[in-house]
This record gives structure tokens, sequence and C-alpha cells, in this order.
């Protein structure tokens, strides 16, 4: 039996978001992005994503062609001579420029929602208790507790409990077992040190290959590669990644002159 | 640790603990102070307490130290019980208790099952506000508890028994060919 | 009454209420004074609990009061109890939060033009735990549900109230190099 997992990469919450990670990456500025650049890397992203078989959601496919058509606004010859705003079109406005709103208000939220985490992890660091049983103390006139409740709105709440429950993420349960990005990490740069600094994408994944697995791979690699640990060739499409590990980086770590 | 801070704790346990009460042993461990210590220490709270004219006590059932309300006060939880904000009942609430309702008797873990969410807060005040009550064990493993509605339940949505709820809604077919497209 | 019977009456509703929490006008009908009274005693109570170095604190969120403990004793708790509170949001949860929290009243669709992606599993994750609801109808075309933050949203995230949330970022006006800086 075929089942379509819905798998999303953790790290990236959607096109936005992996956006601003390539951008981040590149140590570009925001209000001008190289974007032939970024869209490259975008799409070969896409691409290593579809190649592992993941999911690719529609909302990337549709950042995918956004980001075409903007490089594409860029390369057309200008009609306006004379100036020195580069890539302004006939009607003066940077191509670039309603993407770079999204992705800095996308960029606030995210912002918004660290810090929102670190209050969570503040207020759970204080207890309370569970209200206590207090049926004992109802009299006889007692009120109602579900006043203005009717049973139809029972009906509702259960109604929409099971439509939720419905198209929860079948893999909640999995993600339980998930072995973390950083333990993987680890795993990877062992397997570097003992296979002379080479190894295959195919070799790591085989170890334990469930999906879940192949995810949390992936962006290990995609954390090493961006701390420049490890570098990464795939020749050709399906072809497997080589994985290298970064001399440069293996230099200090040893402590070699 | 100092003597005070040492009574701070153990008001904090006791605090969290809640109904359960918590017993010297479990104490001792956790504060590191051999057992004896511990029944001073509580010993000497219970007439702090008292002395200070606090709003709650420190009763004891054989070796189990749990915080109780004074009785003389009792009028104010009455008070408190018929008082219209104590009873509105939030979304997760409602939606607890319906699927206590539908599905009983149901264990904890199965009501978490359908809600995807941790249920603990809104089991607990449904039984404090007298909608659902413990009716006994499942036998497997733990012995979980089994949740049901109470006869109060009945009465406060005018029923004469649970068959007068509407039919549950049937989402069997649904899950079998996929859902998600038709909720999208 | 005396003073003192009055802290000691708050204090026992304060237990029994548990992670409820009682607000200021329950408070003020169960006891009979008026509502600027309570504040002012809960507020002298509060100095009495730190004075008195006491295991729990009085926390507020809108004009809700708890009991809670001390954060500088979470490690002994933790030994102790599975706390319900503990199962912390996801990544996607806190982002069409805080989005929520900030733009309150906003729609599905909003949300999602300013995420890019589809959010209707975090929002229904969020009503589930209380923490999001819907406030209304937005009059336009299918009338879309719009949905603003819940008062245990104050308390889950500690705030007394929304004034208290962290101000937004502005990464707008900054100058091209100061920008620079930000985003690496």
């Amino acid at each position: 039996m075929f089942v379509s997992y819905q798998i999303k990469l953790d790290t990236f919450e959607g096109p936005l978001d992996l956006l601003l990670h390539l951008i981040e990456k590149e140590e570009m500025d925001i209000y001008d992005i190289e974007v032939s650049k970024i869209t490259d890397q975008y799409l070969q992203y896409l691409h290593t994503m579809q190649t592992l078989r993941l999911d690719v959601t529609s909302e990337f496919l549709v950042m995918a062609s956004t980001l075409l058509s903007i490089k594409s606004k860029m390369l057309l010859p200008l009609h306006v001579e004379e100036t020195d705003d580069y890539y302004l079109n006939d009607d003066g406005i940077d191509p670039r420029e309603e993407l770079v709103q999204r992705l800095i208000e996308y960029k606030k939220y995210k912002y918004l929602s660290e810090t929102l985490k670190e209050k969570e992890l503040e207020r759970h660091r204080i207890f309370t208790r569970s209200p206590s049983d207090l049926t004992a103390y109802f009299v006889e006139q007692e009120q109602n507790p579900v006043e203005g409740i009717s049973v139809y709105r029972l009906f509702d709440a259960l109604e929409k409990a099971f439509i939720k429950a419905s198209y929860r993420d079948p893999l909640t349960k999995i993600e339980r077992e998930e072995i973390s990005v950083q333990e993987k990490m680890d795993q990877i740069i062992q397997l570097l040190h003992e296979h002379q600094g080479i190894i295959y994408f195919s070799d790591i994944v085989l170890i334990r290959p469930s999906r879940s697995e192949i995810v949390v791979t992936f962006l290990s690699i995609l954390e090493l590669m961006k701390q420049n640990k490890i570098s990464c060739v795939q020749s050709h499409a399906f072809d497997d990644i080589v994985i290298h590990e970064s001399p440069s980086k293996g230099v200090i770590e040893h402590g070699l002159q | 640790m100092d003597y005070n801070s040492m009574k701070a704790i153990i008001e904090g346990l006791l605090f969290v603990v809640g109904d359960e009460g918590i017993d010297v042993k479990q104490l001792s461990t956790i504060i590191e102070v051999d057992r004896n210590e511990v029944e001073d220490i509580i010993c000497d709270m219970q007439g702090d307490y008292k002395r200070e004219k606090r709003g709650m006590q420190i009763v004891q059932f054989g070796d189990t130290y749990q915080l109780a309300t004074l009785p003389e006060h009792a009028l104010y939880f009455e008070r408190l019980v018929a008082s219209p904000n104590h009873s509105t009942l939030s979304q997760p609430g409602l939606e607890t208790l319906a699927i206590v309702a539908y599905k009983q008797p149901i264990t904890k873990i199965e009501i978490e099952e359908i809600r995807g969410v941790r249920s603990e807060r809104p089991i607990n005040k449904l039984i404090s506000k007298g909608l659902i009550k413990e009716v006994g064990r499942m036998e497997t493993v733990g012995r979980p508890i089994l949740y049901g509605t109470t006869k109060e339940f009945l009465d406060y949505f005018g029923l004469k028994s649970l068959d007068e709820l509407p039919p549950p809604p049937d989402f069997s077919n649904l899950e079998e060919d996929e859902s998600l497209l038709l909720f999208t």
C-alpha cells in the first residue's frame, strides 16, 4: 500500500523561511537580493527535496515561479536610461520590492515567535495546581455550569474535534522517535573521520532508512554545510551526493599548523 | 539549604501536588534531608500557618501531607461555585466534555488522541464543575482512569438520559478515503 | 470582617481555583468588598509573600489572579510532577500565535499570507489548546472568521496584559549597513 507521507522539513516553515535562510547564508542584503543566485539555490534545494522524495508543497513551487518571474524581469533591457537604479521597471518599481516586503514582514514574526518561545520557557518554570474538586460545596440552588450552552453546541464541539483529528499530521508519533539533528550531525562527522573525510549520502541514510531519518539526515547536512564543516557535490541530478569533510575546518579542529 | 528555604520548597511542593498529597519519604528524597527533619519542619510550618492566620492548613493522613482549606471558609467556596464566572466553559473544556459525553467511558490518553493536545487541565476543570467524574479503571497496564459524565451533566443539559444526545457525527467513511482533501 | 481574615479567605480561594484563577470581580462579590479594595489587598499579599519568603507567589493575567510556585524552585517540582503545562508549542504554532497576538483580529487567509504556508493545522491546534479563539466575523464576502488571543494566552506566556508583549522589531527603517548586521 502506498502511503503519501506529509513530511515537512522541520527547519523550514515554508518558502519564505527557506529564502531567508538562503539570503542569510549568502550574507546578502535583504534589500538588494541577488535574485539570480538565490533563485538557482532555491531551485537546487527543491530539486534535492524531490530527489529525496520529500513532499514539496505547492507553496514552494509558487515561490519558485515568483523568483523566476522576478529574475526574468531583471534581465529585460531597460527602457529608462540615465538612471542609477539599475533594476527599475517602466513604472519605476523594483521587481523585487514586493518579495522583499513579504520577507521582512515574515522575518518580523519569526523573530517575535522566538521571543514568545523565551517567555514560554520562563513561564514553564513556575507551576500551579489543578482546581480542587469543589462539588462538595454545591448547594441546592446551584448555578448551571453550562448555562446557555445547548446540547447542539456540544455536538458541534465534537464534530470540530473529529474534523481536526481527521487531518492531523499522521507523523506525530514518528516525530517523537526521531533522533535530533545535533545527534545526526555528530554521527556524520564521526563517519567522515572513519572514512578519510569522504562519504556518500546513501551511506548515511542506509544505516536506518526510515523516512523521518532521511529528513533529519538531510537537515544535518544542510546545517553542517552552513557551518562550513562539510561540502557536498552532486555531479548530476539523481546522483548520489558526495560529502567531503571541509579541509580548513579539519585543520582548525585538529590544531594542525 | 537554609531552614526558611526548605519551608518554602515544602510549601511549593504541597501546593503543586494538590489533592494527591505527598508523603514524607518523597519530601525527604526531594529536599535531601532525613525524614525526622522533614516531620519537624512540617510540624513547625503547621504552627506558622495557625499563628499567621493563613488561608490554608497542612493536614496529614498516615505518612501523607496535603494542603487543605479551612472549614470556616466553606461559605466562601459555596459562593465561588455559585458565581457565574466560575461556570463558563472555555473551548477546550467544551471540546473535552463533548468527547467524554459521546465516547464514555474514556481515558485521558484517548481524549488526548482525539484532541491532539494535552488535556489534563480541561479534564480537571470539568471534574471541579461536577460535569464529569471517574467511573472506573481500565484493566490494562497502569490501570488508567476512565471518565464519564455525571447525573448533573444530564440535568444541566436538560436530558433524561444519554440517549437523548444528538446522534454523533459519523466520520468513519472520511477517515478511510483521504479526508484531507475534503477539509482543505 | 477584619483585614487579616480577608487575606486568609483570598488565599483559600486562590488555592482552590488553582490554575483556573479567579478574577477581581468574583473575589469582590464573594468577600463583599469593592474591587479596588480587592486589588489593594492582593497587592499587599504579594508583598507579604515576598517578605515572608513563602513558597508561592500570586501572579496575574488579565484581571485574573492565581497562585503559582517560584521559578527558582523549578528544579524540585520537575522531579515530582509532569506538568501538563510542559508540552511546548511547535514552530508553526508559535509563528501563527505571534501573528495572531500582534495583528488580532485576523483571518486565516491573512495569517497564511504572512507565513507563506497553509496554516489550518496550527490554527486548530491553538484553538484546542485554548490559546486563540474566534472573536468575530469579517464583514466581507464569505464572512471569514476573525481570530484573537484568549485569556489563557496571557497565562501561558506569563503576561499581565497584551501590552506586555515584547515590542515588534522594526526591520524596515534600518539603514543598509545596519540591517546587514541584523540579518547575519
